[in-house]
């Protein structure tokens, strides 16, 4: 029998036991009209367990984290910290001290773009970016891991270069030697695309940028929250992150960096908390995480976070990945059989994630997305943050639904039938 | 939720055969405004006639990429305001400006704003003003430049 | 009569209807011992009335803001841009557009502090700090209105001047004249001590300031959740706050700049929703504030946020003040009554705020804290990150009492009485 | 709240009296070490006699501000570790850290760390702990960099 051999299936969610947990499913959009909720690569919606949490701590542990000696501070730095380590496990990170909060996965890598640029002599060379060097990303980034690199190349001189797509909507490998080579200090990229679901070869390109000495950092904010993340066993060097996309809050985001990475970079923000000693002629800093969060930290956010990894792996993250894989199949081939709909991303039969990004011949994705809004059906539209991605093939923007774990197949259909009124209704003015 | 109120004849007559779209010559300035949430685009160009004290919108020409709502607002927008001195126009954009302000509050008034009346749906969805008024404002821009190159200066 | 001739005092606070408002205050440290929360000025607690709000958002509204075009989008940004007026509101603010949101103070000012040294030079010179260049700040700073300064001055090469303290707790002007010159391009000082809880003349000090051309930064952390603050009143340039001190969330901080300031500077973060076009090469960005916001934003902490001010307005600033006034007098009154105690700050005759820090001969703070500590009384201990100074005072740290709204004479006396008890219990050893 | 453990008569003793506390010569390393938190500082000087095999800890001089705890522990750990070669003194360190991080629930052995058992009772408050072990991670530093100068690497 091959069934005995094939990798054991995990078990279906209970998707409608999950949607109990998530209170604003419940709403309408107005009289006639419930929410079906297709945004979830913007923002996930949260789970009361993860409310709870924030709110249990709020009203019996909060203080000052850090700084304080009296047993309430105690209580929330236990809090806070006992979030931090699970936070990293939840992503394969077994040392807390690897894991600095940030306020998004922007800050996150603006952060490491900053420090990589200071120009202090003092740490080694292959983690200074400076005139001449390169730093090489690709043509799917989102801005986030788009713009900070952009400057940071403005700021020191370094030269910008970038992976192209390719047709079938993956990184185009072809000319990758010329691409990454010993002039190459960073490679940032992504670990799945925002718009076009693809999954990048990350493990493989890692592996190929360390041949040439190049740092790699990874943008794991959509795959992190849909399937089972281990950052080191990628073999990247730096990844971020955010809470919000992941059932968590937002106002916290996650900096994972190796020992010898985070030990060596410098502070880019400074403040309290993150200082050995202060004088008014000169300071010096503490070890990280420490010396990455100046200021009061996201306290509540953090242990809302750890709460929202609490509730991801009691689902299991490989459960998680199967079922939005069946959304995902669903959405691309009911809505590829809509007349002028053509899904922008990569066949269903190859590993791909669930951003369903889709244009339809002549119409604007904003109109298209007024009316699927009058339906109830939020989806979102534009260019993603991921602008030069749709230039690349000649969009001015497309149509996402994105998903999560309470997202249900009638809300597929309800995407795939709104699709079906969108283009009746339209036809009438034709 | 009342589709038709957005999406109407005039709009989509005006989105399928927009008055006055092209580039074109001769011109004082050109634009370029973007609506960054959509990445909605136009390059707009003003002619100016007249003299200093009395300029005369001679032409407007334009090249927008976007929604129907934006497209054919751009189409109304220059269609209402060419052949006008700009002191005449300029009520006609401080009225839609405030309707389309008004959250479907206040009635645009069509003896002033024309064609417009037809844009003035999207007053409801905060997020559609803009679409609407991105070729407004880049024509203003375009009529500070236009001045400024005249020596026209205002 | 006088009476008729002297101002409306303000009606006090009904501080135990206060106290319903907090579920927090009522928690026991242990069986025998209740809380008697006196870190207010680390961070401050919330009442209900924030935690239902932020609930209430993200049961209701929640969405990413300011990208979709849904109309859940739509709520959330209504409910984000109404929280950025409301909180703008509450410091005199009426144009919301100067108000930028950070995760905490320390970000606002880090974020000034690197935008006036970026070397771009298509802004105006008085707005470019760079070599020969100086920046002046006081000897009362909080580490996050210094070390950032002083980070500007290594990257810049500008020089880093202070104001230095007098026996009294308050600035040494007297050489203000040599301090402040045409050469100074920055002067960033902090409205109300967080260890002394002295007042600066702030009004008078910008406009000195301002009439050799510098720039005024006010760190406002410690006044706005004590009193009433009309930043431009003040007639100062720019100033920074935290939500978390004011009984609002963590994770939320506010930068306010005026507009002709914010419209000159730079980004410091980059990436989503802050960007105006993207392409590979180059990069255009958008108006203040969201050139500031890069990346999804502290959503429902902005709703927070707004929340605590809501429920502060509805209690009256006056009326704070005047209460945490009498808390003040009581505790140095107290205090200095005890054998060894010495309050560090200015007599409570001279307008002086709730921050109470005090020495205890021979004593170590740790220890005096950790005394107080066994008796329910949490009180902050160490250099509260003021290390210069306490250097300055000859003292390695204090122990702070500071009061919010919810303060009663009853943990004043607690105070006291702690440390009377304090004072008996290191008495054995000796 | 049980504050007898934490302040024992032996930590007040050597609170009081330090035993070899000032800065002493001769000495092959100093360093200094800070507890960021409360603003705690110490100095430390080490000197070391025997040979590169086994390396005697000839003296530790101190200089120390800080709390009862933290000055009695370097009180406490200079004498126990004066004396003795640094072999001998590495279980005396390795078990003090075992039961400081233990949170209370593992008791120290007075037979390995003598006095230092007096210390324990910070272990109930995690902010103390970097109290007391400030100066034994300043000792292990200075070691460091003593068989650094001296040429004895491990
Ligand atoms: C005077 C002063 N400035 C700045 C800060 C920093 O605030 P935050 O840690 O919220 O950034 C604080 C509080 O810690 C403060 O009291
Ligand atoms: C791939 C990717 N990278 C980065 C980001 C930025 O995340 P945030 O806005 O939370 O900083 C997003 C989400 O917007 C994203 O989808």
């Amino acid at each position: 029998m091959t069934l005995s051999q094939a990798p054991a299936a995990p078990a279906p969610l209970d998707v409608s036991a999950i949607r109990g947990d998530f209170p604003i499913l419940d709403r309408m959009l107005d009289a006639e009209t419930p929410l079906v909720y297709l945004d979830s690569g913007a923002t996930s919606q949260r789970p009361r367990q993860v409310l709870d949490a924030e709110i249990d701590f709020l009203t019996r542990d909060n203080a000052a984290v850090k700084r304080g000696a009296h047993r309430l501070a105690e209580a929330a730095t236990d809090a806070f910290e006992s979030a931090r380590a699970r936070i990293g496990a939840f992503v394969g990170v077994a040392r807390p001290e690897q894991i600095a909060f940030t306020k998004n996965a922007t800050e996150a890598l603006n952060v490491l773009a900053y420090a990589l640029g200071d120009p202090d002599s003092s740490r080694s060379d292959q983690l200074r970016v400076s005139e001449g060097d390169e730093i090489l990303i690709t043509e799917m980034e989102h801005h986030a891991n788009l713009v900070p690199w952009q400057e940071l190349a403005r700021r020191t001189g370094a030269t910008l270069r970038w992976i192209p797509l390719a047709e079938d909507y993956t990184l185009d490998l072809t000319d990758l030697d010329s691409l990454l080579t010993e002039r190459t200090k960073v490679f940032a990229l992504t670990h799945q695309s925002n718009v076009l679901g693809t999954v990048n070869p990350v493990a493989e390109l890692a592996s190929r940028a360390h041949e040439v000495g190049a740092l790699v950092v990874l943008d794991a904010c959509q795959s992190v929250p849909h399937m089972s993340v281990d950052l080191p066993a990628l073999g990247v060097d730096a990844a971020a992150f955010s809470g919000h996309k992941m059932l968590g809050p937002t106002g916290i985001g996650v900096l994972w960096g190796r020992d010898d990475l985070l030990a060596q970079l410098p502070p880019v923000m400074t403040g309290g908390s993150m200082i050995e000693t202060v004088t008014m002629e000169r300071t010096t800093f503490a070890e990280p995480p420490a010396r990455f969060e100046a200021g009061t930290p996201m306290i509540s956010q953090a242990v809302g976070l750890a709460a929202a990894c609490d509730y991801l792996d009691a689902l299991g993250m490989d459960a998680v990945a199967a079922h939005e894989r069946g959304l995902t199949r669903r959405a691309v081939e009911g809505l590829s059989q809509l007349p002028g709909v053509r899904v922008i991303g990569p066949e269903v039969t190859t590993e791909r994630a669930g951003a369903v990004s889709f244009d339809l011949a002549g119409r604007h994705p904003h109109d298209v997305g007024q009316v699927l809004d009058s339906r109830g059906v939020e989806v979102r539209v534009g260019h993603h943050c991921a602008w030069p991605l749709h230039r690349r093939y000649g969009l001015a923007g497309t149509t996402r639904a994105s998903f999560s774990v309470y997202t249900t197949t009638a809300e597929i259909d309800a995407l795939i039938d709104g699709m079906g009124a969108v283009i009746d209704f339209f036809a009438r003015f034709e | 939720m009342d589709l038709s109120s957005l999406y109407t004849d005039i709009v989509f007559e005006h989105d399928k055969r927009p008055l006055h779209a092209g580039l074109r010559e001769p011109f004082e300035a050109e634009v370029h405004h973007v609506n960054p949430t959509c990445g909605d685009e136009i390059t707009l160009r003003l002619h100016l006639g007249g003299d200093a004290d009395a300029p005369v919108v001679e032409d407007i020409s334009y090249d927008a990429t976007g929604c129907a709502m934006s497209r054919a607002s751009a189409s109304i927008m220059s269609d209402l305001l060419i052949g006008h001195t700009t002191s005449e126009n300029e009520p006609v954009a401080e009225h839609l400006d405030r309707v389309m302000h008004a959250r479907g509050e206040e009635q645009g008034d069509e003896e002033i704003i024309g064609d417009a009346v037809a844009l003035q749906g999207a007053a409801k969805f905060p997020n559609r003003v803009k679409c609407v008024l991105m070729s407004w404002k880049a024509y203003q821009s375009a009529l500070i430049e236009a001045r400024g190159a005249l020596g026209w200066s205002a």
